[in-house]
Formats: structure tokens, C-alpha cells, sequence
């Protein structure tokens, strides 16, 4: 198998640069520390030996950046990895960007970390972090090495990864993967089957440390409003922050509802909520429900499918059906 | 004397405030025809005529309970005699989807309900709207999706 | 007296048999049905129609309560859903239970009322003396 | 006179000054966040020693949404209600240093004229315990601004070593409350905790950003840092949420808004953030039509505008929460950087 | 800000004697933007509307709130009379303080108070309206008769002679319908072949008339005045136009063992047939299942002996594309199974048989060339037992009858019984009623005959059992008014099934978005004042397909319903209903949510460009409503995530507003 590194994606995207086949990269920018990387626009070999990064912390999703960078002039080349193509294909089946301004790279991946998630290994003075094959060493000011192994100790989002299968691109680096079963549905079941005082005790827990700074939709590749509902002064529920426990709630849910049968899985919510809200648990709730209820979907698998929520059966079953089946 | 006894006792019972959203061919007409009828059901409930159930945005459901709604129940034409063909098999969905993930959240399931009555079901209509007036009194008033700036 | 006895009589009979009387049509398919009609001095729709209208005292004395063969073929068969056989049986119950006759109905306890008898009494009284 | 007491005893003296005081101090969180918060301290509850709250100690002063007025609506009659309750004391435990140097950022905001009567009735009733930053993270650069976390001002200020909390009362309010604790504290001399502070300095000299420096920025830099061409590559990234100014400890830009209640109005102020394209619009439109614009706003306020319009002051504390919660990782240590590199060939862009 | 005007009708004691309507007056007067509010005894009434009208004027009144009946009832009323006032009619809104207030709540305070809030809402809606202009789309003059019988036939006859061009659908290889299967017809006793067949001729000698038969509706686009319409022929394996009707086909085709459908099954023809001698089209059709060519290549007698060369086996279904102004639904009935009914033993005996097999039985044309014999042993029968009510009025079996009467029952079995005495007066005639229904012109006059001039035995009473036992049924029954149970001996029972409507109509009535009773029949705009049209717009209701009736009804109801299609095509342009979707082309971001829930294809897309707030310009892709085709459902304004989309006359804003005051 043909291992990707940062040497493999910056000869590609050089020799893409170098043939004019492309006029720019968006790839990952490094920064301060290993963990806070940027996704940035590189317009030229130089730029991108410089400061392209390719490691354990290139978790961005890059495609709803699309949306601004197929409006430029010229074609831009982006790394897919597998989450992020189904955000790709998402995107282009409800005609967000033009397909021809891109040159799409599929990478394959095996779990991505995040600053939050090392914070949490190592929550004071953490200095560095790199994999090591199979465990992840993270460099402390304080407490020195720690040796965890890396699989174990990935965000949630690649935990339960859906699919190690990139599903759209021009060219593919690497092996290209599967669609996998890691169990994604089980902490919604698990919820599911918790009392519904115990559930609203979680959630409130959970949502209550909402501070609507709106990050969750902004790095959403569903979210892609010219102007969001809740920013929309004549949609009547406008609003900037949290006023009564009553706002975060209804935000929560009708952004869950309007990505409903949109939402491609791809965990940016969780990763870039500050509050550490599992908002990915909302959208899985709903996707979870779709596939019981009305087959299996996943968006974003093909490009052009036909959302659930905007498709029927007519032997679909009653509401309270659905309910009876969510609530064990 | 015994009649200001009993006002004062009706006064302090919990009246549950509840939207049912109607479609216009099928529910609608349907509480028409149950007013034809003379079939009582508590004044509790308040009909907002929409063409179709399908119009029925889930912001309007949280609005409901937000400005102090303690049930919604919204009411359609029975799946296939959608007057627009198909906007209750959307509603369907969409609702199936909206109030399982209430209830995940913790609110009651007793507090949301979908029930197809049409044009000729005045006395399901009636029904329907009695007991779910009564499950949603048994409950007693929404605490869980209300908001405090909206309570007098 | 009489009169309010009869009305508690079919009441209790009509919640008993859980049986709507007033669902009837008058076909008389349940004596059409009916395999024990020649044995019987009234038949299936006559119990329907007297204990609707009340005149129910004939059939607590008429051997006709006995003669049902509970086979069900009236309730199998009515177009209305009206189920004569458990509306039969339900008067045989009200005749077999001569201690169950009713000594006491609520509207007659007004009259009984003494500031001193305990509510509860009132109560248990009622219980007894209601099957 | 330096107080302290042992470690093992902090509870018993958080329990006996929560009963001088509404007591709130950092608590790790329970649920999916188990990162420090500010709680009210119930028995039992234990002190996190985490070096920052995931949101800052501004809260407790300018909250993020707070009803200014109620406008009761019966009929066609219209009664104006002020919601306002009387505040009393509160003590907040464990302030860090930058987070008490942005209450001085906030001030010179609230407190001067017309004075913003709301901030300035939490302030006075606030008892502030500073608590001096053992083990600083990566992400700290107060050192840059000016601010020694080894002198933690504030009413009380506190440093903990291994075995022993050592307070001591800064200001008349602190000493008053110190007082109340009587002998759970043991007196002790100021210099014990020198080591301490020493500790702390050599560990700060030792942060990967201490070598930041303010130079390139201040009051008199507009011109200059305005017309940047830098500014584009370094917001294009940017999402546009909110992120950045509502975990910001000095971030004070705030909207006010009515709310319909059905049967009146409550108008509130709530956090606003300049990142956002509906920022401070206005019948024409608003002023800061791009997103590099607004980005450029933010930094350019912290860096330049503010300390322009009081005495040079800069309006960044260095606490680092935007270094860890900003989604594609920009920030204002980024910002500094880039734009104090000499430009190699202006530009370039 | 609106200047409002509240306006409360009593409804002479409707509303007025549960609801204090002078203290709804005066509440709603509290309400922002109300500038005048009353109470009067009728408001639909000529002295209501001047009031109405009167207010307008002297208030400068820009919206107006009525609480009263149902706006189903007087919506239009109340708009005629605001653009009479001079302002527009869709800045009325009605709050239905009497069906859903007045007459659901028993006590003056509870209805009083819900109809202040009912009221409320009514204000806070009217707020947020804005007038509204209705668009214009053209007619397209051709009609759809969907049903081939007497009412379908009838209502063809009616719209063509206008001079509208018309087309039959009928599923079956002929015209004629059930009428076509009948014997005589009460009360006239004239032979149903004779006044139908001429109609039928005159359907197909018709120039506007074209008959599609053995032919399906398949899909339905559209909305009244075009609809849009794809109809399945089925293949036939001859060529219509070619053959001649001359039947040697059907004479020598070898395959004889074929179920004769219009005769219920009770004899055979052949592979190739034509249904019936006065069939219309007289072409024959070939059965596939039967076939020998088609089922193995091996036969083709039938092509061999066709001198006009009509027979083509390779025939394949066809589909018909064609645009219409109106569709007139004509689907009718058929009578329900008996099969369920155990006791009446229908599955035990060839003997017991229903009504309409007994038609076919004394039919000229039928199995029996008009003899009444017995189909277990071609015996004549003796005695013979009527059956009325089988599954009709029937609460309790579900699954097995239907609730209604079936209405014509009661005449045909006079019809019958009386037509037995006559041809074979040695029969003994037995009629087990539970009642005569006979309201119509001669009909209690027929019954009555039947009893005193032909000797049936009409016996108050229901049949409770059937038992086949020796080549005889022995039939169990009451007589109530005798009091005495009965045995009869009889040769034969006839059955007067319960008729429902047919198997088509259901998902006709899907594919029409026409709505339908719980028993399937066609609901009608209105069931006294609209009883020819279905809530859908340009759906037209024929026949027994909207409820059980007899020939003249039928007959009656067609015409009624060819009248409605008449004015209809009769228009050059409709004007729409402006309660349209609306997209706000600066939120829209063309994600086509919106177009994939549309159940009209209202909305398109268009590339369009904007000048952004920083004064460069963005093509972007955005949706466009066609507002004659959009009916207005909302599907759309839900699926979009942006709220870009809306419904004019129940907008976001509008509804909440209503949530909000009901909440309050």
C-alpha cells in the first residue's frame, strides 16, 4: 500500500501547480504548535513548502470552502479525505459549487486528531503531539512523555468512522477504503434507551453551555444559507445569543432538522464547538432515524441523491410509530 | 355561594393551551363537521387553518411551545387523499423526524401528536382532539421546551 | 319508585352487557339466526327492544332467559353490532342474583341523610346494597 | 499579612467563605466537557486547578445576555418595568491574572462616562481571589502585555503549592473577608511564597511565546498595519463565528435587542461578535462589508484602535482561549506574528 | 400599521347563544391596530356587508377581522364585500367562532373566551397581510370523461354536443358500464339494452366524442384548466381501426374455455370475443392469458380467418399523451363480495346467486338466453328467495359490508321479484326486507305492485341462515311481524349485494388529487350546494363513483357535471389563487429542495446575477415560483432550510403571529 505523506500531496499538487492545471491548493497551513493548523489557499510550490502541513492534525474539511474558492477565477485543487468527499458530493447535489473549477485529490484515512481531543490527554502545557505507527506521543512542559495508543484515543467522529471510502474525486493517492460499521449509532441508542427525565437531564446539561457563538453551523458543509434563518431578522426566530434555555434548544434543533437527511457525518460540529456540546449526537439521532425508518441513506454517498426528508414512501410509517421505535 | 366555590376550583385547574394545526380540505373541515355535529371537545385547543399540513414549519411547533403551548397536534388528510397529492407523506417524515428527536431531547411524546382525520371525520375529530386534551393535562403544563421570558 | 327501580335495572344490564340497544335496526337477523327461537317465548330482537324501551319485567320472569344457547350466532351475525346473546346473559345474571337485586339507588340516598351518619357509612351502605 | 492554610483545608475555608459570600469558583464540568467552568460552590465541590476556565471571568460582570428593561403591554396600555434586582456581595475564586487585567480593559469601557450603570452594580459587589498561575500552558502570553502571573493583583491574590494555599488581601474589601475567616487561616510571612514566584517567572521565560512582542502595534501603528495586504491570506480562512470574541476574556461589543413575549417587550443586551456580517448594521447597510474587513476589525481594535484611545493599553490579555477554540486555528498570536515580519516584498498579493 | 375593523356576527342564536359576542366586540377593540369593532345578528346578510362596507369608508378601514361561520362557508363572501368596499379581498381573515366555537362548547364564559383568542389570532394575522393579486392561466378546451357507463356516456354526449371536444376512458373493451348488464330497468320496465345502446352509438358517431378504450389513466399533471394527462391503452391484438366487428374470429377461435366476464362468469366465450353483440367499439380483443398464439406461438386460426387482416398479435400497449381543461371522473360501482357472508352459503351453492347474475339470468343476451334456470342443475325454480341488505347498512362487519344503503336494492329487487311472477307465475316469490326504501318518482307506486298485483311475498325480516342441503337451500329467517321464525325450501336465493365504488377509483383519486370518503366514494366540493365537484379544482364527480344511485340520478348528475365542465371550457383564461409560494430570490441559494418536493413542478431554476453589498457582482442560482402552476400546498416553504420561500396568505410571519396570540 502506498503510504500518503506531506512529501507524496506537495510533489502532486507542485507538478498540478507547475502545469497550470491548477491555479491554487487549499490544503492545511501549519502554525504555533502542532495542533492549531489552518486550512489556508497556497498559490504556488514555494508557499506550500513552506508552511503546507500533512500530519495527525489535518482534520479540516475542506469542502465547504469550495463554495468561495469556484467563485475565483482559475481551478483549485482540493485533498479530499473520505468524510470530506461526502461533503463534496453533498455540496454539488444541491448545486453549491461548479464541479468544473476543481481538481479533487481522495486520500485515504485513519483517524484525524484534534486540539481538543489532546488538550484532554494532556491538559496542561501541552508542547507537541505526533503518531508513532500505532500510539500517539504527546510532549508536555510539565509531566513530560505520554505514550497512548492512537486508534484508542481518537476524537469520537473518527471513532466511529462511517467510511474509509473517498466517493468523489479526480484522482485518487493511496488505497482507497471501504464503507466501515464502527458503531456510530451506539451512544444514540444508548440514550435512546435511557428515560426520558434522564435524557432531558443530559441534554440540558449538554445545551445549556451553548453560548451561540454559531461555530457548529459555520464549519457545517450542510449550513451553506446565504443567510441563515437565525441571523434572518424576518424569519421571527432570529436571535444572537442565548437569552432563556428555551433559544439554544430550539437552535440545536432546527439546525439538526434543516441538515436533517443532509447531514454527511462529518463531525466538524463536535470538533469546532468550544463548549465541547456532542452536537454530532443531534444529527445522528436524526440519521439513525432515517435509516430505521426509511432505509438506509447516507448522504453525500452520490452525488445527485434524493434527501429523505424531501422524499417520501407512501407506506412510510406513522409518527408515532417513529417515536415508539426512538424511545425504548 | 356554591357556585363561586366551584368557579374558584375550575380556576385553579391546569387548562392545557393547545395549537392543533388543521389542513384546510381534510382537517379543517373535518372540525367544521364536528361543529355541524355538535360534537363537543375542550376549549382548550385553538385550530390554526394551514393548506395543507404540510405547511406546518417545525419553527411553528417550537414557537408554540416556546409562547406557552403545552400540546401540538397537527392534523392532515389521511396519507393518499392529500389534497396536493403528496404534502402529507412529506409532513409524515418530517414530523416523524421532528418529534422523535423532541422526544430525545426529553421532551413528553404525549405532548406532540400527528393524526390524519378527514373532511368526513367530524366525530374523529372530536375524539382526537378529547384525548389528546387529556393526555397533555395529565402531564401538566410544559416545563421542558418553554421559555420563562414568555410566562406572565 | 317503580319507575326509577326499572331504569336502574336496564342500566345495570346495559353496563353490564356493555351492550348500545340503541344500535339496533330491527332486521331481526339474530331470531333469524337464532337456533333455540322455537323454544323461546321471546325472542332475540324482542330482549333487544324490551330493554330498550324499558319493559324488562316480563323477561326477568319468562323461562326465555334460560334458553339462550349462548352460541353466539346473533352476535356473529348482527349487521349492527349489537350482540343480543350477551345482552341475554346479562339478564340471566340480574335474575340468578335475587340477593344482587338492588335494595338502594343514589337518588335515594338524599332522603337518608342525618348530619351525624358518617359519609363513609353513607358509602359502604351504598356499596352493599348496589350488585 | 500573608494568610494560608493547608491544601486539605481548602474546602473547609471555600465552605466558610461561601457563607460570607455567594461563592464561585472553577469546578470541572460534568456531562461531555469535563474542562473547568465557573460554578456556584456548593458543599463538597472540588476547586479545579485547571489553568483556565473554558469561558473567561467576564461573564460574572457583563453577562452574556442581560435584560435592561420590560415594557408591559395590556391592552393599548404600555407600563415600563425595570427588571433590575438588588445585587448583592459575590466572591469569585481563582481568577487568573490576564482574566483580572481584562476586568481593567472592561472598566475603562463601563466605568467611564455615561457610566453603564448595569456593569458597574456587578462590579462593586464583585470580591475577586486572583490565583497565581503555577503551571502556565503554551497558550499563555500575558507576559507580552505586561502582566506578571506571579503578582496576581486583585482583592485577594492566591498561590497554591503543593501542600499549602497562601492568601493574600490586596484591597480593604479583601482584608474584610479574610477577617471573617479567622483562624482557619494561619498567618505567615510574604516571603514564603517567593520561591513560588520565581518558580512561575522562569516558567513563563520558558513558554513558546514568550518572545512575542507588541512592538510592531499600538496607538500610533493605523496606517501602517490598515492597508496590509496580509490581512486577506489571514482571514480567509476564517468562518466567521463568534468564537473568538465570546471566549474572549476583553471582547465587551454587545447588541441590544427586543424581545416579544406576547404580552410585552424585554429588551436585553447580548453578547454581538464584529465577526459576524450583521455586526453593528445599519439602515445603509453595514459598515464592514468583507469578512477580511471584520476579521481585521477585531485585530485591529485589540491591537491598535483600543490602545490608541487609552493610553496605550492593549486590549488583548494573552489568556490563549482563542489559541485553543478557534475551529481552523487562527489567532491573534498568528496575527502579531505575520504582521511583524518585515513585509519581504509589499505587495506581494 | 393596519387601521383594523372587527366585525362579529352572532349568527342569529348560532354563535350568539354561546359566545357573548358583544364582549368579543369590545376585547378585540382593546387589540393594536383595531380602529372599529362591532357586533351584528347576520353579517353575511345584505344589511351585514353595507355595515361592513359603511365601516370601511367612514374608519379608512385597511383590513378586516370577521368572526363567524367557517371560512369555509363564507370566505368569498367576505372578500366580495371588502373589494366591494374598495380595498383588497385577501385583507380579510375570519375567525371561525362558530364551528369550531360556538357550536363545540356548551357554556357562554369557555366560548366567550375562545373566541376573544380565536379573535386575536384573526387581528394578528391581519396585520401581517398584504394584498394580494390572483395570476391567469389559460383553458385548454378538451374534456376527460374517465368511465365508460351511462354516466360517463351521458356526460360525454352533453360537454361534446357544446361543442367541446371530449374523450372517454374506459377500461374495458366496450362502453356501457354496468347499464349494459341489466335486464330492464325499474320502474319503467323498458330493457336497458334499448335506451343505452343508442347512446352509446351516439357517443361513438359523436365528432367530439373519442372513445379510448381497454384503457387506463395513468399519470395526472397539472391543475384545472391544464391538466396534462398520459392514458395506457392496452393492447388489444387488433387493430381498431381495421376491424369490422363481422365476429367469425370469435366463432372459430379453438380456445373455448374463457370466463365470460359480462356475463359474471357464468359461461364461457372465446379467447377472441367481443363482449357483447352491441358492444362500442364492436371490435373483438384477444385475451393474452387465454391465447394459444400469444401464450406459445401455436395457434393463429383467428389471423387466418380475418378477411379485413385486422389481427396483429405483436400489437403493444400504446400511450396516449393529451392536454385537458377538466376531467370528469365517472368510475362507478360494483357490487361488494359476498364470499364473507358464511351465512348465506353464496360459496356452498351454485344456487344462491347475487342480483346482478340473476339480470344476466333473465337476460335475452345472457348465459341462459333469458330463461330463469337454476346454474346447479338448469332446473326452473320453484321458490325463490330475496335477500335484501347483504352487507349493506352493515356497522358491525368490518372488512365484509359497508355501513351506507346501497339505495338501489330495494327497487330492483321489486324489479325482480315482480318480473319472476310475471314470466313464471307458478313460482313462489319471498322478499326479506328490514325496510322498503322507495323515495322516487313511481317508486313506492312499483313496490306496491309488486306486492298487490304480482303476489310477492314481502316479509318483514332478515334472512339469518342459508344451508344447501338435497339439491334445495334451506333458508332460515324471521318474520318479525308475525313473530315466528321461518324454514323455506327454496330453489334459488338471491343476494342484493351492497354496492361499492369501483377498484380503480382509489388510485384515480391519488393520481387526481381528489379526496375520497372512508368508502372510497369521491367527496364532493360541497355535499348540497357543490354535489357534482370534487374540492379539487376542474375534478368533476359523475355517477355512482360519488355515492350510490340509481340510472335517473346518474343520468341526472351527469349531465349536471357536463354542465360544470361546460362553463368551465366555456372560459379563455381561469384566475389563479394568489395564496401562492413566493421565493426570496436574495436568500435562495438554489439548493433545489424546494423543486424536489413540489408536487406540480412549479419551480424552475435560474441563474441570476446580484450586486453584493460590496458592489461586485455574484451569479447565483435561485428558484422561481410559476404562480399559475403552484396550488399553493407550502411543501416547499419547509423544505427550505434558508426560509427563502414563503406562501403568500399564510406566511411564516402570519402563522406564528396566530401561534403567538393563541399562545398568549
Amino acid at each position: 500500500m502506498q503510504t500518503v505523506t506531506r512529501e507524496t500531496l506537495l510533489d502532486k499538487a507542485s507538478a498540478l501547480l507547475a502545469s497550470g492545471e491548477v491555479s491554487r491548493v487549499l490544503g492545511w497551513k501549519k502554525g504555533e504548535f502542532a495542533y492549531d493548523v489552518t486550512p489556508a489557499v497556497f498559490e504556488s510550490a514555494e508557499e506550500m513548502e513552506k508552511d503546507f502541513v500533512y500530519d495527525i492534525f489535518s482534520g479540516a474539511n475542506f469542502s465547504k470552502y469550495l463554495i468561495k474558492e469556484t467563485a475565483k477565477e482559475g481551478k483549485v485543487l482540493v485533498f479530499l479525505k473520505p468524510c470530506d468527499s461526502y461533503s463534496f458530493n453533498q455540496l454539488l447535489t444541491e448545486h453549491r459549487f461548479d464541479r468544473e473549477k476543481v481538481y479533487a485529490i481522495g486520500i485515504p484515512c485513519d483517524g484525524m486528531m484534534d486540539a481538543s481531543t489532546v488538550k484532554a490527554l494532556a491538559p496542561e502545557g501541552l508542547v507537541s503531539a505526533e503518531r508513532d505507527g500505532d500510539n500517539l506521543v504527546i510532549h508536555t512542559l510539565y509531566d513530560g512523555d505520554k505514550i497512548l495508543p492512537y486508534a484508542d484515543n481518537l476524537p469520537d467522529r473518527c471513532r466511529h468512522c462511517k467510511s474509509k471510502k473517498v466517493v468523489a474525486y479526480d484522482e485518487m493517492l493511496g488505497e482507497n477504503g471501504d464503507v466501515v460499521d464502527s458503531h456510530r449509532f451506539d451512544e444514540v441508542a444508548e440514550l435512546e434507551a435511557m428515560s426520558e427525565d434522564a435524557r432531558f437531564a443530559f441534554w440540558q446539561n449538554e445545551l445549556s453551555r451553548c453560548i451561540r457563538c454559531n461555530a457548529c453551523r459555520d464549519v457545517c458543509p450542510a449550513c451553506t444559507c446565504e443567510k441563515c434563518v437565525f441571523d434572518n431578522p424576518k424569519s421571527g426566530v432570529e436571535n444572537k445569543a442565548i437569552s432563556d434555555s428555551y433559544e439554544e434548544k430550539m437552535f440545536h434543533i432546527i439546525r439538526a432538522f434543516h441538515v436533517a437527511g443532509r447531514c454527511t457525518d462529518c463531525g466538524e460540529c463536535s470538533r469546532v464547538c468550544p463548549q465541547n456540546i456532542p452536537l454530532h449526537l443531534l444529527n445522528r439521532k436524526f440519521i439513525y432515524d432515517i435509516d430505521r425508518n426509511y432505509g438506509d441513506y447516507m448522504a453525500g454517498a452520490e452525488e445527485g441523491s434524493r434527501a429523505p426528508l424531501v422524499n417520501y414512501k407512501t407506506e412510510d410509517p406513522e409518527a408515532a410509530d417513529v417515536l415508539e421505535r426512538g424511545d425504548k | 355561594m356554591q357556585v363561586n366555590e366551584s368557579n374558584i376550583v375550575a380556576n385553579e385547574e391546569f387548562r392545557p393551551k393547545i395549537v392543533a394545526f388543521c389542513c384546510n380540505w381534510c382537517s379543517y373541515a373535518g372540525a367544521d363537521l364536528a361543529g355541524n355535529n355538535r360534537l363537543a371537545y375542550p376549549a382548550d385547543i385553538k385550530i390554526i387553518r394551514v393548506p395543507c399540513s404540510c405547511r406546518v414549519n417545525p419553527m411553528f411547533i417550537l414557537r408554540a411551545f416556546q409562547r406557552g403551548a403545552d400540546g401540538v397536534i397537527l392534523c392532515g388528510c389521511h396519507p393518499g387523499d392529500c389534497h396536493y397529492t403528496s404534502g402529507n407523506y412529506y409532513t409524515r417524515r418530517r414530523m416523524a423526524m421532528l418529534f422523535s428527536m423532541l422526544n430525545y431531547l426529553g421532551i413528553e411524546k404525549e405532548r406532540t401528536r400527528v393524526e390524519w382525520v378527514s373532511a368526513a371525520e367530524g366525530a374523529k375529530f372530536a375524539a382526537t382532539m378529547q384525548d389528546f386534551a387529556e393526555k397533555v393535562k395529565a402531564l401538566g403544563p410544559n416545563k421542558r421546551l418553554e421559555d420563562l421570558r414568555c410566562k406572565q | 319508585m317503580e319507575k326509577n327501580k326499572t331504569a336502574a335495572l336496564r342500566e345495570q344490564i346495559l353496563r353490564a352487557s356493555g351492550v348500545n340497544p340503541k344500535k339496533c335496526m330491527r332486521c331481526g337477523k339474530c331470531s333469524g339466526t337464532c337456533p333455540a327461537y322455537d323454544e323461546m317465548e321471546y325472542h332475540p330482537h324482542q330482549f333487544v327492544y324490551m330493554v330498550e324501551t324499558g319493559n324488562i319485567e316480563p323477561l326477568l320472569h319468562s323461562e326465555s332467559v334460560y334458553k339462550c344457547l349462548s352460541c353466539f350466532a346473533c352476535v356473529e351475525r348482527c349487521p349492527r353490532g349489537v350482540e343480543p346473546a350477551k345482552l341475554i346473559e346479562a339478564l340471566c345474571a340480574a335474575v340468578t342474583r335475587p340477593q344482587g337485586a338492588n335494595h338502594m339507588t343514589p337518588d335515594d340516598i338524599p332522603a337518608l341523610l342525618d348530619e351525624d351518619l358518617p359519609q363513609q357509612a353513607i358509602v359502604s351502605a351504598l356499596r352493599k346494597y348496589m350488585k | 499579612m500573608m494568610k494560608k492554610c493547608p491544601v486539605s483545608a481548602l474546602n473547609t475555608v471555600l465552605t466558610a467563605l461561601s457563607g460570607v459570600a455567594p461563592l464561585y469558583l472553577p469546578v470541572n464540568g460534568k456531562g461531555k466537557d469535563t474542562r473547568a467552568k465557573y460554578t456556584k460552590y456548593e458543599d463538597g465541590m472540588i476547586y479545579s486547578t485547571a489553568l483556565n476556565t473554558v469561558r473567561s471571568a467576564k461573564d460574572f460582570f457583563f453577562p452574556q445576555t442581560e435584560n435592561l428593561v420590560n415594557f408591559k403591554v395590556d391592552g393599548k396600555n404600555i407600563e415600563i418595568i425595570d427588571p433590575r434586582e438588588e445585587h448583592e456581595d459575590f466572591i469569585l475564586f481563582g481568577v487568573r491574572a490576564c482574566d483580572y487585567k481584562s476586568f481593567d480593559v472592561l472598566d475603562r469601557v463601563f466605568l467611564s462616562e455615561p457610566v453603564d450603570s448595569y456593569y458597574a452594580s456587578r462590579r462593586a459587589h464583585g470580591i475577586v481571589f486572583t490565583m497565581a498561575c503555577t503551571r502556565p500552558a503554551e497558550t499563555c502570553f500575558c507576559t507580552t502585555f505586561g502582566i506578571d502571573p506571579s503578582e496576581p493583583q486583585g482583592d485577594v491574590s492566591c498561590y497554591m503549592t503543593e501542600t499549602d494555599v497562601y492568601f493574600d488581601a490586596k484591597t480593604e474589601k479583601g482584608e474584610v473577608v479574610l477577617a471573617k475567616l479567622g483562624d482557619l487561616l494561619a498567618d505567615c510571612e510574604e516571603s514564603t511564597v517567593n520561591e513560588q514566584k520565581e518558580l512561575i517567572s522562569s516558567r513563563m521565560k520558558a513558554l513558546p511565546l514568550s518572545s512575542l512582542s507588541t512592538e510592531a502595534f499600538g496607538g500610533d501603528k493605523l496606517d501602517k498595519l490598515f492597508d496590509d495586504p496580509r490581512w486577506e491570506s489571514l482571514s480567509e480562512s476564517c468562518l466567521a463565528c463568534g468564537t473568538c470574541t465570546y471566549v474572549c476574556p476583553t471582547c465587551q461589543c454587545y447588541d441590544i435587542k427586543d424581545f416579544d413575549t406576547g404580552h410585552g417587550v424585554c429588551r436585553f443586551r447580548c453578547w454581538d461578535s464584529c465577526m459576524y456580517s450583521e455586526f453593528t448594521k445599519m439602515s445603509a447597510g453595514q459598515p464592514r462589508l468583507t469578512q477580511m474587513q471584520r476579521f481585521r476589525q477585531r485585530f485591529m481594535h485589540k491591537l491598535v484602535y483600543y490602545p490608541a484611545n487609552n493610553d496605550g493599553l492593549f486590549s488583548c490579555v494573552g489568556c490563549g482561549r482563542c489559541l485553543a477554540s478557534c475551529p481552523i486555528s487562527m489567532n491573534i498570536v498568528k496575527v502579531m506574528k505575520t504582521l511583524s515580519e518585515e513585509a519581504e516584498d509589499n505587495g506581494s498579493k | 400599521m393596519q387601521r383594523i375593523g372587527v366585525f362579529v356576527c352572532w349568527c342569529g342564536s348560532n354563535i350568539a347563544a354561546t359566545v357573548d359576542v358583544h364582549a368579543v366586540a369590545e376585547a378585540a377593540k382593546l387589540e393594536p391596530g383595531v380602529v372599529f369593532s362591532t357586533d351584528y345578528q347576520y353579517m353575511c346578510s345584505q344589511a351585514g356587508q353595507n355595515m361592513i362596507i359603511d365601516a370601511v369608508k367612514e374608519h379608512k378601514l385597511t383590513g378586516l377581522v370577521i368572526c363567524s361561520c367557517s371560512p369555509r362557508m363564507h370566505e368569498a363572501t367576505f372578500r366580495k364585500t371588502a373589494a366591494n368596499a374598495g380595498i383588497n379581498p385577501y385583507m380579510v381573515e375570519i375567525a371561525n367562532i362558530r364551528e369550531q366555537c360556538s357550536w363545540v362548547h356548551k357554556d357562554m364564559p369557555t366560548g366567550t373566551e375562545k373566541a376573544i383568542i380565536l379573535a386575536k389570532a384573526a387581528i394578528a394575522k391581519v396585520h401581517l397581510n398584504t394584498p394580494l393579486t390572483p395570476g391567469e392561466s389559460k383553458v385548454t378546451k378538451r374534456a376527460l370523461v374517465i368511465g365508460g357507463g351511462i354516466a360517463g356516456i351521458q356526460t360525454a354526449l352533453d360537454i361534446a354536443d357544446a361543442g367541446y371536444p371530449v374523450d372517454i376512458v374506459e377500461k374495458e373493451p366496450t362502453i356501457g358500464g354496468k347499464m349494459a348488464q341489466l335486464d330492464k330497468t325499474f320502474p319503467t320496465l323498458d330493457c336497458a339494452a334499448c335506451i343505452l345502446t343508442p347512446k352509446m352509438v351516439d357517443a361513438a358517431q359523436n365528432e367530439n366524442i373519442r372513445i379510448i378504450s381497454y384503457a387506463k389513466v395513468e399519470e395526472v399533471g397539472g391543475f384545472v384548466g391544464n391538466f396534462h394527462v398520459k392514458i395506457r391503452k392496452k393492447a388489444r391484438f387488433v387493430n381498431e381501426d381495421v376491424c369490422t366487428g363481422c365476429g367469425l374470429c370469435t366463432e372459430k377461435c379453438p380456445q373455448k374455455k374463457v370466463p365470460n366476464a359480462f356475463n359474471l362468469n357464468m359461461d364461457n366465450h372465446r379467447a377472441i370475443y367481443i363482449p357483447f353483440a352491441q358492444a362500442v367499439p364492436k371490435v373483438a380483443v384477444i385475451d393474452p392469458d387465454y391465447c394459444n398464439m400469444l401464450k406459445n406461438g401455436k395457434c393463429g386460426v383467428c389471423a387466418k380467418v380475418c378477411t379485413a387482416g385486422a389481427i396483429d398479435y405483436k400489437q403493444e400497449d400504446q400511450i396516449i399523451e393529451e392536454d385537458y381543461g377538466a376531467i370528469v371522473a365517472a368510475t362507478g360501482y360494483n357490487p361488494i363480495s359476498v364470499e364473507k357472508f358464511d351465512e348465506f352459503a353464496y360459496s356452498q351453492s351454485k344456487d344462491v346467486i347475487t342480483s346482478l347474475e340473476f339480470e344476466r339470468l333473465t337476460n335475452a343476451a345472457g348465459p341462459t338466453a333469458g330463461k330463469l334456470l337454476r346454474p346447479s342443475d338448469g332446473e326452473h325454480p320453484h321458490t325463490i328467495v330475496f335477500v335484501q341488505c347483504v352487507g349493506s347498512r352493515c356497522a358491525s362487519c368490518a372488512g365484509k359490508g359497508k355501513e351506507y344503503c346501497s339505495k338501489i336494492c330495494c327497487m330492483y329487487t321489486a324489479k325482480h321479484a315482480m318480473l319472476v311472477r310475471d314470466k313464471y307465475p307458478d313460482t313462489e316469490v319471498y322478499v326479506f326486507y328490514i325496510d322498503v326504501r322507495t323515495p322516487g318518482k313511481n317508486f313506492d307506486e312499483f313496490y306496491r305492485r309488486a306486492v298487490e298485483e304480482y303476489g310477492v311475498h314481502y316479509i318483514k325480516g332478515m334472512v339469518g341462515k342459508v344451508t344447501p342441503e338435497n339439491g334445495k337451500l334451506k333458508v332460515q329467517a324471521s318474520d318479525l311481524l308475525a313473530d315466528r321464525q321461518l324454514h323455506i325450501d327454496a330453489d334459488l336465493v338471491v343476494l342484493a349485494a351492497a354496492i361499492e365504488p369501483d377498484k380503480s377509483a382509489r388510485p384515480l383519486a391519488t393520481m387526481l388529487t381528489a379526496s375520497m370518503d372512508t368508502n372510497d366514494f369521491f367527496t364532493e366540493a360541497h355535499p348540497k350546494l357543490r354535489p357534482v365537484e370534487s374540492p379539487t379544482a376542474g375534478i368533476f364527480l359523475s355517477g355512482a363513483c360519488q355515492g350510490p344511485k340509481d340510472i335517473p340520478e346518474t343520468v341526472s348528475q351527469a349531465s349536471a357535471a357536463a354542465a360544470k365542465v361546460i362553463g368551465l371550457l366555456s372560459k379563455n383564461t381561469l384566475k389563479g389563487n394568489p395564496c401562492v409560494a413566493q421565493s426570496d430570490e436574495l436568500m435562495c441559494n438554489g439548493c433545489s429542495s424546494c423543486a424536489n418536493v413540489c408536487p406540480y413542478g412549479a419551480i424552475t431554476y435560474v441563474n441570476k446575477e446580484f450586486r453584493m453589498p460590496d458592489r461586485t457582482t455574484k451569479v447565483r442560482r435561485v428558484a422561481s415560483v410559476n404562480p399559475a402552476v403552484c396550488q399553493g400546498c407550502g411543501a416547499c416553504t419547509v423544505a427550505c432550510p434558508s426560509g427563502a420561500m414563503d406562501l403568500n396568505g399564510f406566511k411564516n410571519n402570519q402563522i406564528m403571529a396566530e401561534v403567538d396570540a393563541i399562545c398568549k
